[in-house]
């Protein structure tokens, strides 16, 4: 390429101009920076910030004389660089607070060079061999088939819970646990049905309780229960008499006058 | 050797037998079905030979884990039969073992030696033999000796497999019923009373045992 | 030698080295997406190793038509890429990605993982969601961890399938990554502030310190 102010300019001209053109085509202000900035046929660390804003804003202006619409962010950049522009061109301000015209400089001239180095390792990924354009895979593959194995398992908890429901069940076995503590009318029956020969007097019916079975409260309500029903079984066949002198008081019975020894 | 006026052919001489063959391997290989001699011959440059590319080919895998082999006309590259077990996948499904083989197994580990009757005694229910081959099966129990009573039934106990898989040093480490109960694995159920604790009750047992007998 | 209680390793030795490594030529063959060093110790015989096997087999098929590859953790063969010339049939027209495209998936690969602000920040221009629809389509990029800053944002990755694409060992082998990182060109620099901005900052980065080491 020819050196020379006057063929940079009509270049940059002539780039300028397109880039008008093709506005749409760009992607974002970043790009049109990044753009521009090639136009200073300097490395991207060396380019000049203040000469970029300025081509930016000339840009800019084209546009709006030229009626075309720039989205906001275009826009927004152009405002940024202006100011930027006036802080590299004033004496800095000792009162102002904010980072210097240098350093937001140096950080833009780091971001154009970041998307510089982007775009060209999007180029060289790119331009890497790639599957299905250089390189293949297995045109052919061979199904796997796959053989569905069951393994069973079970956890110590199952297996001491499976037992405790085994033992569990014996105890919820109905009467069988309790019968213990239960005397049955028949047992009463067969007991007293032997006994009566021996009772032509009143007696207490609780003298009729089998041994063992007064300690227990339970024991002694079922045995006397059962006895008090067996008692009026018998009366009922005519076999035996029973009397309660007063409410609550002792049942006793004997054995029927007439009845059969 | 066939020429034409291609320019190609013109330029570049048939490349060497290795290039060849590394050419009718990539085909092969990259191809979604055999491919013949003809469209072997079409694809690879001028000059080449695919029928005896292949054929070097052929030689070359022997023996490796896939073979160039003839498919009808074509040719094509296949896993070796020998090593065709392992193109099935084995996908392992873990399932709970069911509620009748677990108690089955709690029986035998808690009871062992134990015969089927008597498994099915405890048990309340028969057993059915597919429940016991089910265990002997996952080497969780195996046949102890016959029992020495009439008809000399076989007898099961746990194995060696079954109190690594349980975490256990010997099937007597199992808790005991009073055991399971203090860790809370029993149902609200009291134990069965012996008369000194029943004394030790005293008058509560009395005050509650209308309940204890709904309860049943 | 891994050993385990398997019935099948007290029967059987490890397979010799070389049916080891047909074994892992066949598995590769049949497959045309990587398969993982673990998956082919699943389906190799016990014992088997995997790893050297496939060391092995890459050697062996070094300047065939063929290529033994790595892919991130897994391993594929595919076709020596300067043949690719004689598989103009095998091409599948993919469509072509958008200049917008392409370079959202370089700086998801070479910055990754990646917030969509950053790769906004980055090219200097927002991205549409379309963008990063296609290369999830394409399997190229996928979600990463949450980064640890406020909002938790999502992070975006490239896949396996990205490195099978572009013939990539790991990421790390991305084209020149080494030089950008030395440059400094991978950092996510954050614009100078005004100093009251700065002071906020400072709070924030206490409060948040996975957030500046990230950020740095």
């Amino acid at each position: 390429m020819p050196d020379g102010d006057a063929f940079n300019d009509l270049e940059a001209r002539l780039t300028a101009e397109a880039l008008i053109v093709d506005v749409e085509g760009f992607e974002g202000p970043l790009d049109v920076l990044l753009t521009l900035a090639r136009t200073q046929k300097v490395d991207l660390r060396q380019i000049s910030v203040l000469a970029l804003a300025r081509q930016y804003l000339t840009f800019v202006g084209r546009a709006k004389s030229l009626r075309i619409e720039l989205a906001a962010d275009y826009l927004v950049m152009a405002a940024w660089l202006a100011f930027l522009k006036s802080r590299l061109l004033l004496p800095p301000d000792p009162a102002d607070e904010g980072p210097s015209g240098d350093e937001l400089a140096a950080h833009l001239a780091f971001q154009l060079e970041r998307l510089a180095a982007m775009r060209d390792a999007a180029a060289r990924l790119m331009g890497r061999d790639q599957k299905g354009r250089d390189f293949f895979q297995r045109g052919v593959t061979e199904d796997v088939t796959r053989v569905r194995k069951v393994r069973y398992t079970a956890t110590l908890l199952d297996l001491l819970q499976g037992y405790a429901r085994i033992r569990t069940k014996d105890e919820f076995r109905p009467y069988a646990m309790e019968r213990e503590h239960v005397m049955t009318m028949e047992q009463a029956l067969d007991r007293m049905r032997g006994l009566l020969a021996y009772s032509g007097d009143w007696a207490n019916l609780s003298a009729f309780l089998p041994e063992g079975w007064d300690g227990s409260p339970a024991r002694v309500r079922s045995s006397t229960a059962s006895h008090f029903a067996a008692a009026l079984e018998l009366v009922k066949a005519g076999s035996l008499e029973l009397r309660q002198s007063e409410m609550f008081g002792a049942i006793e019975i004997r054995r029927a006058p007439g009845a059969e020894r | 050797m066939p020429r034409d006026n291609d320019m190609e052919e013109t330029l570049f001489e048939a490349p060497p037998e290795g290039e060849q063959e590394r050419m009718a391997e990539a085909i092969l290989f990259a191809s979604a079905e055999p491919v013949t001699v003809a469209e072997l011959n079409a694809r690879m440059p001028h000059g080449a030979d695919a029928k005896s590319a292949l054929e070097r080919l052929r030689k070359r895998y022997q023996g490796r884990g896939v073979e160039v082999v003839r498919v009808g006309e074509a040719w094509a590259i296949r896993t070796a039969p020998d090593l065709g077990f392992l193109m099935r996948k084995e996908i392992v499904e873990t399932r709970r073992l069911s509620r009748a083989a677990i108690e089955t197994l709690a029986i035998i580990a808690y009871h062992q030696p134990v015969t089927r009757a008597e498994i099915e005694e405890i048990r309340g229910v028969s057993v059915s033999r597919g429940t016991i081959d089910q265990l002997i099966e996952l080497d969780w129990v195996r046949l102890g000796r016959r029992k020495m009573t009439p008809g000399r039934p076989v007898t099961f106990v746990v194995t060696e497999e079954f109190l690594d898989h349980f975490g256990l040093e010997s099937a007597r480490d199992l808790p005991g019923l009073k055991e399971l109960r203090a860790a809370g694995l029993l149902e609200n159920r009291p134990p069965p009373e012996a008369p000194g604790e029943e004394d030790d009750e005293g008058d509560q047992s009395d005050m509650f045992e209308e309940t204890t007998d709904e309860r049943e």
